[in-house]
């Protein structure tokens, strides 16, 4: 029983970074009908940008978030205006093709400059435990929790019931008609991606803040993941992107006692292939958006 | 004589090698209702778009005001009191009557009580919105989908009503109730340019037509006029 | 009249002059380029396979190593475990690796272009995972001694194999140029351009694009069977997602939906690195930027750019050209 | 056309290119040539970066001692990325660069193994410092390696467990080569001591989280924790073990000596018990001098896997030495009948060509690595 609690626990933490790139995903996908593959960059980016403020300015976690949310919002604005601004009217394909060159242009570049191996990042928190009934839970991973969900709602916030938000709403239903209620759509589509940027490099930060470390490749397995836990979720609904992240990492961390560590990306593979197939609209999603 | 509002001078569009729209050129008078009748792929609908920014334009000039407005983005036309209903209504299905309202006054985010004005306006013209104001929108009737659909436009205030097939795909009934509030709007000082298959309609309603054929306009006069047209006549009343 | 007899010279010389480079290169060269040239070519299999793909069909596959995988591993094992002669290798990998083509055609085919580009990508790494798991493949330890293909009865030498890979290479090329351009090729471009005006016109869109993924993916298990026979010693970590992308580099940039593009691709990026070393620190960076840039500004790749817009190119050619021209006269 | 033309053009330019690099870069004859092969760019570049400065020294040693034979040596150092396509390229460069003698390298076990059969057909003897594949040295006449082979270490680490009172056994592992080979021969000779091994769980390269595992591990309780992991992961592991409040013994079979385990780690490392072939900080009489060179050359300290690298190559020059001639059969047989006091320790190699070490206990204490009692 323990242990059932237990990896819930590490699954919800886990579930949390997830969620938070399914929500990139998601936000792009909801504008654009577009996948932007180079997310998992911009998370490691977002941990990369921390680190090197922990490294050389101030070990602050607020002052890391704020800097990672902001590193993540210009990096993909610059990106949006290369891959899909500039190349508008080039087929899909080319725009996601484009998207790949970019992640590994990022990912290649932060090698080169910080090197391939893992560099160590600061601790925040003590570790001090909750202990209850034998389940572990650490400062850490509370505070990453609450953050996480902080920023969930107040992404919410942000999409029911602020301007911009009904925008990309509007934009997400129906591009053209936006349009003409007087939407700028290229603005609208412009601050989605840059948002979902935003949301990708603070998951990184967190990421980079739970497992202590932060390293050139760390990016490419959950940015592939969490897309299955958006598929997963409901690559159309931004509740659903939530749900698929959390359920994702809880699943995984479920699998790995069940089967073994070894077969960890197989559970995500396998979840997602499956979903593509009998539900592509994902548990939340609603059929008709999901253009197939 | 009253002002002209909008003015299209030798307009040109294609989509890639078919060209849609062949040196088109007319005006609209304020406070006028103008039809445009022609048969299905004449390019009535291209007209629409080409004057709210939908579709790029080759050559030629928009004029709106005097002011030129050939190829500005649709939000920049929607905002200077252009409100398009587009073909098919394209209403938002999955949300509620009111918040497709809301989303229609999205120019006038900030002014919420010029907002609660305006719905209460809309709600009085069209009563069996008011109704099914907590309605997800796409389970309305077509009709009912076309009034939400103009009260939509209706609701970023414009001066300017772009109105594409209002009748298509509506029962009967619902197509004179429709155009009743059509001449309604009219008459509260909004101008109105109809695209119409049913010229019938059209020339009942319109004070002013023009007929476009595979994209260039082929004949134009007042609808007292037209109506009495032999061609006019055998080609679009059936007659 | 007097153009196309020049161009038909010209082509004539070109093909001549391409023979003799590839016949004479293990004679003129080390076996280190010999080694780099085979790499080159069974990247040339695997960007055509690709190609017909993204290209011609417009269908998005990240999945590709999966089946060059596949291939890999049959032949690796055919040979080792059952002592097969090459031949049984070669067309049972080619064999497989089209088997799980058509599998993963089957069920992911439906799907939209993003989702199986991100089906197939799972897909692949599925397959290198549970080969990396199992006891049958050899787990992570790899496939050791697989032996070079006999004939005469002795063992091939390194040279030999260089030729065979070569032919085998030029076979698939010119039929791939050949199926382009057939009726085939048209409707598959048809489908790339526009699906629902194919439909429209009664074309069977699942037939069509399961046999190009078909085809595909059985030349990319011909190419894992070259490389693992080449190599002697595969291992499930050299088939990760990288390798894909370096394939998508190849296509996009040498040119997508042509036949030379990807030949010319794949030789590029697979030389490019090896002569400019001191830069191959920043190998991938190039890798990375040249797909963003050729993306963006020669959507067509190398193959589509119009060089003789570029002065320099145009004014050398000129120079070649009077050359040629007095040199025939 | 012409584009096709151009384009052969540039293929033939391509080739002359890299084959005129390739010729320029034979040197004189008088010259003993050895290569080295190492990933100096890729994932592990920090592990080439520090074979290329250890084989460096070395064979600046020789040199200035007045190189061996009376003739001076002179390193050819390749890059193989850490790939093995790339290990057998470059393996293919270096046998058809008559000028080479012999070859130190690669440093991961999938690149030496890759190159393997081409120093084979070649006989060119292949000393791979660091590849503990036990398939390795046994797979050619020519090949050697330096830093003993996985059953011997394993036998050393199980043996070390089961004298400190443990009896039951989770074991963590890379899943790779080396992780796996490690966990086979840890858990079966553990086993045949008598104890139990209650868990072995492998993890992905680039897995970052460990806390189900973990968990997983917890549940199965054992008495100490076995992790095969480098540095960094290993890292991860002993962090994620910290916040989920597990205390409990963890053993490593070396891999993770390294500074950036206890930076990354911190506290979380500490009391890690590992070994190592060779200590800076408690270095033998033939390694202190290397490790104050080496200080004194690039300002760091050795690490493990270059020092093996640096016995590689002294252990290949004696061999020549002794020899008396540049004769690879020859040199061969001196290799294999090797007694030499390297800094890793004394090496002689068994029938196979694997070196049978030592090995020093070292525990992490107080944030750095010491002696271990």
């Amino acid at each position: 029983m323990t242990m059932f609690f237990q990896q819930l626990v590490n699954g919800i933490t886990q579930g949390g970074l997830y969620a938070l790139l399914a929500i990139a995903y998601s936000l792009v996908y909801g504008v654009m009908g577009l996948v932007n593959f180079s997310t998992g960059s911009i998370y490691m980016l977002g941990a990369m940008s921390s680190w090197l403020v922990c490294k050389y300015i101030i070990e602050s976690f607020w002052l890391s978030v704020l800097i990672s949310f902001g590193v993540g919002f210009v990096v993909a604005f610059v990106l949006e205006k290369i891959a899909f601004s500039a190349i508008r009217g080039a087929t899909r394909i080319a725009s996601l093709i484009c998207t790949i060159g970019f992640s590994q242009f990022i990912n290649e570049a932060v090698a080169l400059i910080f090197g391939k191996a893992t560099q160590g990042m600061s601790t925040f928190f003590d570790q001090e435990l909750f202990a209850f009934l034998g389940v572990h839970i650490s400062v850490m991973q509370a505070v990453l929790v609450v953050t996480v969900i902080i920023i969930l709602v107040a992404l919410q916030f942000f999409v029911y019931r602020t301007r911009i938000g009904l925008a990309i709403r509007t934009v997400s239903m129906d591009e053209k008609t936006a349009g003409l209620m007087g939407i700028n759509v290229n603005r609208t589509i412009s601050i989605a991606f840059s948002l979902s940027g935003a949301c990708a490099a603070i998951a990184g930060l967190m990421g980079a803040v739970y497992y202590r470390s932060f390293s050139a490749y760390m990016g490419w397995m959950p940015g592939i993941k969490s897309f299955s836990a958006a598929v997963f979720g409901g690559l159309s609904s931004m509740p659903g992107a939530i749900l698929g992240g959390y359920l994702m990492g809880i699943i995984e961390n479920f699998g790995v006692q069940v089967f073994s560590t070894g077969y960890r990306d197989v559970i995500s593979f396998i979840v997602m292939i499956v979903f593509l197939l009998v539900r592509p609209q994902g548990i939340l999603g609603s059929k008709k958006k999901v253009k197939l | 004589m009253s002002k002209e509002i909008v003015k299209l001078d030798d307009v040109c569009v294609c989509y890639g090698a078919i060209r849609a729209l062949q040196g088109v050129s007319l005006s609209v008078e304020e406070g006028a209702i103008v039809a445009l009748i022609g048969s299905n792929g004449a390019g009535k609908t291209t007209l629409l778009n080409a004057l709210s920014g939908l579709v790029p334009v080759q050559s030629g000039h928009i004029f709106l005001r005097g002011e030129e407005i050939t190829n500005e983005k649709p939000h920049i036309i929607a905002q200077r009191r252009i409100a398009h209903v587009p073909e098919g209504r394209k209403i938002f299905s999955e949300l509620t009557v009111e918040e497709n309202l809301r989303i229609g006054a999205y120019t006038q985010y900030k002014n919420k009580a010029k907002i609660e004005q305006l719905l209460h306006m809309n709600f009085e013209l069209f009563p069996i919105l008011a109704e099914r104001r907590k309605q997800m929108g796409g389970s309305l009737s077509g009709g009912e989908q076309q009034m939400l659909a103009i009260a939509r436009g209706l609701m970023s205030e414009p001066d300017i009503i772009l109105l594409d097939e209002p009748s298509l795909g509506i029962a009967p009934i619902m197509v004179e109730h429709i155009f009743e509030f059509i001449r309604q709007i009219n008459a509260s000082g909004k101008t109105i340019i109809l695209v119409e298959q049913n010229a019938n309609l059209a020339l009942e309603t319109a004070s002013y037509v023009y007929v476009l054929e595979t994209g260039r306009i082929v004949n134009e006069n007042t609808s007292d006029v037209l109506i009495h047209d032999d061609t006019i006549q055998k080609v679009y009343l059936g007659l | 009249m007097e153009r196309k007899r020049y161009s038909k010279y010209n082509r004539l010389l070109v093909a001549l002059a391409a023979l003799i480079i590839v016949l004479i290169l293990p004679y003129v060269f080390s076996g280190y380029i010999l080694q780099i040239a085979v790499y080159a070519y069974i990247y040339i299999l695997l960007a055509s396979s690709l190609n017909l793909l993204i290209g011609y069909a417009g269908i998005f596959s990240m999945g590709h190593v999966g089946f060059y995988c596949v291939g890999a591993y049959t032949s690796a094992l055919l040979a080792t475990k059952l002592d097969m002669p090459f031949v049984i290798c070669f067309f049972a990998a080619g064999l497989l690796a089209a088997l799980a083509g058509a599998f993963v055609g089957f069920v992911a085919l439906r799907l939209n272009d993003i989702f199986f580009a991100f089906a197939t990508m799972g897909l692949s790494e599925v397959i290198r995972i549970v080969i990396q798991n199992s006891d049958f493949t050899n787990g992570t330890l790899g496939v050791t001694g697989i032996p070079l293909p006999e004939w005469f009865g002795r063992s091939m030498n390194r040279e030999e194999f260089y030729y065979l890979v070569v032919v085998i290479v030029v076979i698939v090329v010119v039929l791939i140029s050949k199926l382009a351009k057939s009726h085939t090729g048209r409707t598959l471009a048809m489908i790339r351009d526009d699906q629902n005006a194919a439909a429209s016109l009664g074309v069977n869109i699942f037939k069509y694009k399961m046999m190009v993924m078909v085809l595909s993916c059985f030349i990319a298990g011909l190419a894992g069977s070259l490389y693992a026979t080449f190599i002697q010693y595969i291992n499930a970590s050299n088939f990760g997602i990288t390798v894909s992308i370096n394939i998508i580099a190849m296509v996009a940039i040498g040119g997508m939906g042509t036949v030379s593009g990807p030949v010319i691709g794949a030789i590029l990026l697979q030389l490019l690195p090896e002569y400019i070393r001191f830069l191959s620190n920043f190998r991938q960076i190039i890798y990375g930027a040249a797909i963003v840039i050729s993306i963006m500004f020669a959507p067509k790749g190398l193959v589509g750019i119009r060089w003789r817009r570029i002065k320099l190119i145009d004014q050398l050619c000129c120079l070649f050209e009077t050359k040629l021209n007095n040199e025939e006269s | 056309m012409k584009k096709v033309f151009m384009f052969l053009m540039v293929v033939v330019l391509l080739f002359s290119i890299a084959a005129c690099g390739e010729k320029t870069s034979s040197g004189s004859k008088d010259k003993i040539r050895i290569a080295l092969t190492a990933p100096l760019t890729g994932n592990q570049a920090k592990y080439g970066e520090s074979f290329k400065n250890t084989v460096s020294l070395a064979c600046k040693q020789w040199n200035d001692k007045g190189g061996v034979l009376g003739r001076e040596l002179e390193l050819v150092i390749n890059d193989s990325a850490g790939d093995s396509a790339q290990a057998a390229s470059v393996a293919q460069k270096v046998v058809s660069d008559s000028s080479i003698f012999a070859q130190v390298g690669d440093f991961s076990a999938p690149c030496s193994m890759a190159a393997q059969p081409i120093y084979d057909a070649a006989k060119m003897i292949q000393i791979a410092p660091t590849c503990s594949a036990v398939t390795f040295a046994r797979g050619s006449k020519w090949s050697f390696q330096i830093v003993g082979n996985q059953v011997l270490q394993g036998r050393f680490m199980a043996q070390w467990m089961f004298d400190e009172g443990v009896r039951k056994v989770a074991m963590l592992y890379l899943n790779n080569d080396w992780g796996v080979s490690v966990k086979d021969y840890v858990g079966d000779i553990f086993k045949e001591l008598g104890g139990e091994v209650v868990l072995q769980e492998p993890y992905s390269d680039g897995e970052t989280d460990f806390s189900a595992a973990l968990t997983k591990a917890r549940d199965a309780n054992p008495d100490a924790l076995f992790i095969a992991s480098y540095y960094n992961d290993g890292a991860a592991i002993c962090i994620q073990r910290a916040n989920l409040g597990w205390e409990i013994p963890v053993y490593n079979p070396g891999t993770v000596y390294s500074p950036e385990f206890l930076e990354i780690g911190g506290s979380a490392v500490e009391g890690v018990l590992t070994n190592v072939g060779f200590f800076p900080d408690d270095p033998g009489p033939a390694a202190a001098t290397f490790v104050e060179e080496y200080k004194n050359l690039y300002k760091s300290d050795p690490d493990y896997y270059g020092a093996c690298a640096y016995d590689a190559f002294n252990v290949l020059v004696e061999a020549i030495k002794r020899a008396g001639e540049l004769d690879n059969e020859k040199v061969r047989e001196e290799i294999a009948a090797t007694d030499y006091e390297g800094v890793t320790g004394n090496i002689t190699f068994d029938e196979n060509g694997d070196a049978l070490k030592t090995y020093i206990k070292i525990i992490v204490k107080d944030g750095k690595f010491t002696a271990y009692r």
